[in-house]
């Protein structure tokens, strides 16, 4: 891929409009693939850029209200194609998101989505308010992700965000405390319908959705007839996804016509204009950023060469 | 407690190379050298996470520890357990690689305590990158392997000691002990022996093994841990061993793969690892 | 694999009771990959077997009411870990389906199961009369499959699947009508509990389920912009599948302990084995098949020679 | 209408085997040759559906077209276009594979009447083989090509007549046409010539500006299409083509891949096989 296809609809090296935000470009990295976004910045080596050149944005772990340890390992599983996890939403919890990692952030300059997780809608608003009020002039800080999604977690998680009327509810509970940041629901592709989760999201004032979180899946030890993860099934990521999320993603810019931030499977930039062609603003890059900490900037600075 | 000072690791870098040389080392072990964009400067129990350009089928690098860096070359030992190592011996000199490097907390640069170094399996290279680089007569060196085809002898110098778990054929002038490593070194170290530094990589029976001998004689023990990594480099929180502290978790690859072995909570350890 | 791992609950290489009949083995074509299971027999020869040597039943291709032509070119398409499908269900109908194919199913004597697909409850119960009307006595028609989770057609297919108690009013309709064959219900991963369908098609008296059919995927040729199937999104079947029906799978049984025939993504004895670990009581081969006329035969001949 | 009688098909085998050559015939044509456990007998216009053993990121066999077979070796010719091409290109002599064969309908043995063959792309294969088995002096084949490199001209007879898209270098003492095969055709077929019955393979605007000369003629058409193909053998319903009759489909591979031009709808075709 040398050239601008010129069937794009729209320039995607140019920045992103989200809510009232400016994005400065439109490939982001996925929530819980890279850190808070906080590490990385030494791999990188004069003259040969960092992990964070060129990205739109960095979409930090998931934090939940109060700091989680996650679950027990092996928390990781790589399938023939793709990956298996169980991280359990490990996390330092939003006192501590606030107080070190958004300052730490605001520092090196890098655009980051906070990425919320909690068990009722007016945790969500909470955490949004209790974010708002300790970081209101963060310059860096462009919008929040609320995770409605995540398969490891017990209390909650991927059944509550498949009720579209929880979802309109939560997305409406931190809206009313984030007018100034562009925010969008993370949705799970494990649901009938993902675009009527989408449409409720939007009904609760979010700017967007991002599509999709992982799909439920498991492996086998063949030694010992026993699931690999402790807690049996997983979330399943990886190369094995883009199909799932593109359809996904065409579901839902084809039925709601909302803005949709697109993730599963993206490695390279043929992955990524594929989630341009059926319509995604943005694209996020998750497990591919697992193992090359460049992945990102690499697609980045792929999309931005092309003629 | 009386730990010696963990040498201070010089910055990772993502680095593209080729296979420079692939070779095997003992009937289960061959030594890869990679020719890397930069040398790779690095502490013995530091690792690379490795990735084969242009296999979409191994989603995540995979982790080795480091064994020898001459200018841009970087050495490693590993054996072919599965569809990532197949890969890595059928791909053949000249095959373009990513590799991340140095990662990792390494094992302590020596203090004036004699050490006990107790390597099993794929367990042996940072523990021979460490003795090449710091050891001195007083440490004791021990080796498992399953078979005395099973170890690379061109590489463990005369002072190591070895066990196997079969009996078999031994290179000329060489002995092997009958049992695992920690036995081995039991029968070396009576009760009543010197106060020693244990440093131990291997499977985690072996780990066990060597936290529960230090522990009987009170002496310091530092293992290094074999667990699934994702990243390599922190940000996943996948590759986690338990924390004996809090009840939570540390990771591998960047709060280790070295921890102090009393800083662990053996009773919850999982099955990622070696077996 | 060489010997029957010892963690095995039951023995996979005996026959399977499932309602009131007897399979003569576990190992199953999946409905749509192996056609009527009347192709493919000449593709043996002298000493080297047949393609149905040990197979427990082939699912034959889903028919409806009446004959569909399917729809346009083209129908499939291989992705980098997977293939997506668009057929449509094409099918002779079920007057053909009963006058021709089963009489020659009857006579090649190999063991199956008739897939069936409708758009209402009533519909089911009709095909299910008349199939049994036509071929009451058949001795090597073991069952009926009914197929609640095509993605691929615009009248009902998923959406309709997706409504526990459309499957429980499906199922209970043919049940009625089919006292003397095994019945199941095979469910779609495009939901959010596979479990809550599952227990639905209990209920309603089927016999046991089959999980799963394909997720809904996409891929965009990157030439024209533009999706590569004409219906734009259709199913993704085939490797990258196997994680998330082995998960799905899982959940079924975990929660409501029903006999499962496992599909998705199986091509070896370790795959198959996976399923029976989680608790399938069968298996069927799908996309595998197709590269493979032998894949199910295979299969089940590694796994009679497990020691 | 006065149609051919199709050759019978000997039946299709699934045949374990191992590339047995494989080089260079043009800048864009490599030929492939396999050994197999049994001879292949096959008609001109039938394919094979071959998969590399142990290649699980191939999903779905390739479709080949047979060229020749002597013994238990079978020959095909094939471009390099995507992953399995190239796959195959680099599988060197040894890989083992699997191997459907022979699958399809071929194009008929030939009736009194006079040929004209077009061939195009990888089209040109199975036409090859007719020439081979079939052709007498009355009939006309001709081949395009992209330019004057991409033709293996060690396999084109000097009776081929050969057109090429761009000129360039042609082999000492050959010529070619600059246009596409049909026009070629069409230069060397003015109105009046007698009647012929047109075989012709090739990328999809190649059968129909074939179909259209020989509907302007009133020619008989056979022509044999590329489709994706899931199975080869009839049972998954992928690799249709619009039949003219019912509004329905027709399989490429069991079917076809060899139809009248007239039982197809061309207003109807999609774009599945070539361009
Ligand atoms: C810090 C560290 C240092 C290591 N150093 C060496 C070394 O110097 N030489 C050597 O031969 N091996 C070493 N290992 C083990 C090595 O990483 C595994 O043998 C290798 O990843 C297996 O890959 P595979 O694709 O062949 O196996 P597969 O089983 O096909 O791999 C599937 C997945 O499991 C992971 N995995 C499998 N076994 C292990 C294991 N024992 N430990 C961690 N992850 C595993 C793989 O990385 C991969 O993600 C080390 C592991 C760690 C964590
Ligand atoms: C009956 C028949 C006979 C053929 N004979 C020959 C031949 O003799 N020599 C030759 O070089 N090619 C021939 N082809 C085309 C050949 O099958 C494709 O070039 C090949 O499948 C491409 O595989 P790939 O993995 O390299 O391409 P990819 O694009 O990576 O393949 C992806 C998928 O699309 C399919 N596909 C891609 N292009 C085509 C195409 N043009 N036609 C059908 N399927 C396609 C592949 O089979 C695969 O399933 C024939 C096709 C058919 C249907
Ligand atoms: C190890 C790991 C951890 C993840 N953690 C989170 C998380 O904390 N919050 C979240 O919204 N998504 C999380 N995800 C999901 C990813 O952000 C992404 O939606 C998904 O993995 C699909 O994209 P990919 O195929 O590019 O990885 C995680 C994924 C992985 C692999
Ligand atoms: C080409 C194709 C056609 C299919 N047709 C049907 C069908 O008619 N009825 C049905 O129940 N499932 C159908 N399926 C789904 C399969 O039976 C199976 O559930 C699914 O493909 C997952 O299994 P696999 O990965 O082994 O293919 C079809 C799948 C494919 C690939
Ligand atoms: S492997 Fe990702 S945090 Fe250690
Ligand atoms: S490829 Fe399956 S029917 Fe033709």
């Amino acid at each position: 891929m040398t050239a601008l296809p010129g069937w794009l609809a729209f320039d995607p090296r140019g920045p992103l409009r989200l809510g009232s935000r400016d994005f400065p470009g439109r490939i982001w990295t996925a929530s819980g693939c890279f850190g808070y976004g906080l590490d990385g910045a030494d791999l990188g080596a004069p003259g040969r850029g960092s992990p964070f050149d060129g990205l739109g944005a960095v979409v930090t772990k998931t934090v939940t209200p109060q700091a989680r340890c996650g679950n027990p390992p092996p928390r990781l599983w790589e399938t023939a194609h793709g990956a298996l996890n169980s991280i359990g939403l490990e996390n330092v919890g939003l006192a501590r998101f606030a107080d070190e990692v958004m300052p730490a952030l605001e520092a090196s300059g890098v655009p980051y989505v906070a990425s919320l997780a909690a068990t009722r809608p007016a945790e969500f608003g909470d955490m949004a308010r209790r974010l708002a009020a300790a970081a209101g002039g963060a310059a860096h800080w462009h919008g929040v992700e609320l995770n409605l999604s995540c398969p490891n977690v017990a209390e909650g998680g991927v059944d509550f965000g498949r009720d579209p009327a929880m979802v309109e509810r939560c997305v409406a509970a931190a809206r009313e405390h984030l007018p100034a940041r562009a925010l969008l629901a993370k949705l799970t592709p494990n649901v009938g319908s993902i675009a009527k989760l989408a449409a409720a999201a939007a009904s609760g004032g979010a700017d967007g959705v991002t599509a999709i979180n992982t799909l439920i899946g498991m492996d086998v030890d063949l030694r010992t007839g026993a699931p690999v993860l402790p807690r049996r099934r997983g979330g399943y990521s990886g190369p094995a996804l883009l199909p799932v999320a593109l359809a996904r993603v065409d579901e839902i810019v084809q039925e709601t016509g909302l803005p949709v931030v697109g993730v599963g499977g993206i490695a390279t930039i043929e992955d990524a204009l594929k989630f341009f062609a059926v319509g995604a603003v943005a694209v996020q890059i998750g497990t591919a950023q697992m193992s090359d900490p460049f992945a990102a900037a690499d697609v980045a600075a792929a999309l931005a060469a092309l003629r | 407690m009386n730990m010696p000072a963990a040498a201070t690791a010089p910055p990772a870098r993502r680095l593209h190379g080729a296979i420079a040389a692939e070779v095997p080392v003992s009937s289960s072990m061959r030594r890869l050298e990679l020719e890397l964009e930069e040398a790779v400067p690095f502490q013995p129990g530091q690792f690379c996470m490795l990735n084969l350009a242009g296999e979409p089928a191994l989603v995540f690098g995979r982790p080795f520890s480091l064994l020898a860096a001459e200018g841009r070359r970087l050495s490693l030992l590993y054996k072919v357990v599965g569809r990532g190592t197949a890969r890595l011996r059928d791909a053949g000199v000249g095959a373009p690689v990513t590799c991340l490097a140095p990662l990792g907390r390494p094992f302590p640069a020596p203090d004036p305590r004699p050490h006990l170094l107790l390597a099993g399996g794929v367990g042996l290279p940072p523990l021979l990158a460490w003795a090449e680089r710091w050891g001195r007569p007083s440490d004791l060196c021990c080796a498992g392997g399953r078979d005395g085809d099973d170890l690379p002898w061109g590489l463990l110098g005369s002072s190591w000691r070895v066990s196997v778990d079969r009996p078999g054929a031994l290179p000329a002038g060489r002995q092997a002990f009958d049992g695992n490593v920690v036995e081995l070194a039991r029968s070396l170290l009576p009760a009543s022996a010197p106060e020693r530094v244990v440093l131990a990589c291997g499977p985690l029976p072996l780990l066990r093994a060597a936290a529960t001998l230090a522990a009987e004689r009170g002496w310091d023990c530092l293992v290094s841990v074999e667990e699934r990594m994702g990243c390599g480099y922190g940000v996943c929180r996948g590759c986690v061993v338990p924390r004996a502290s809090d009840g939570g978790y540390a990771t591998a690859c960047k709060d280790g793969p070295v921890f102090e072995a009393r800083g662990l909570d053996w009773t919850r350890f999982g099955g990622g690892g070696g077996t």
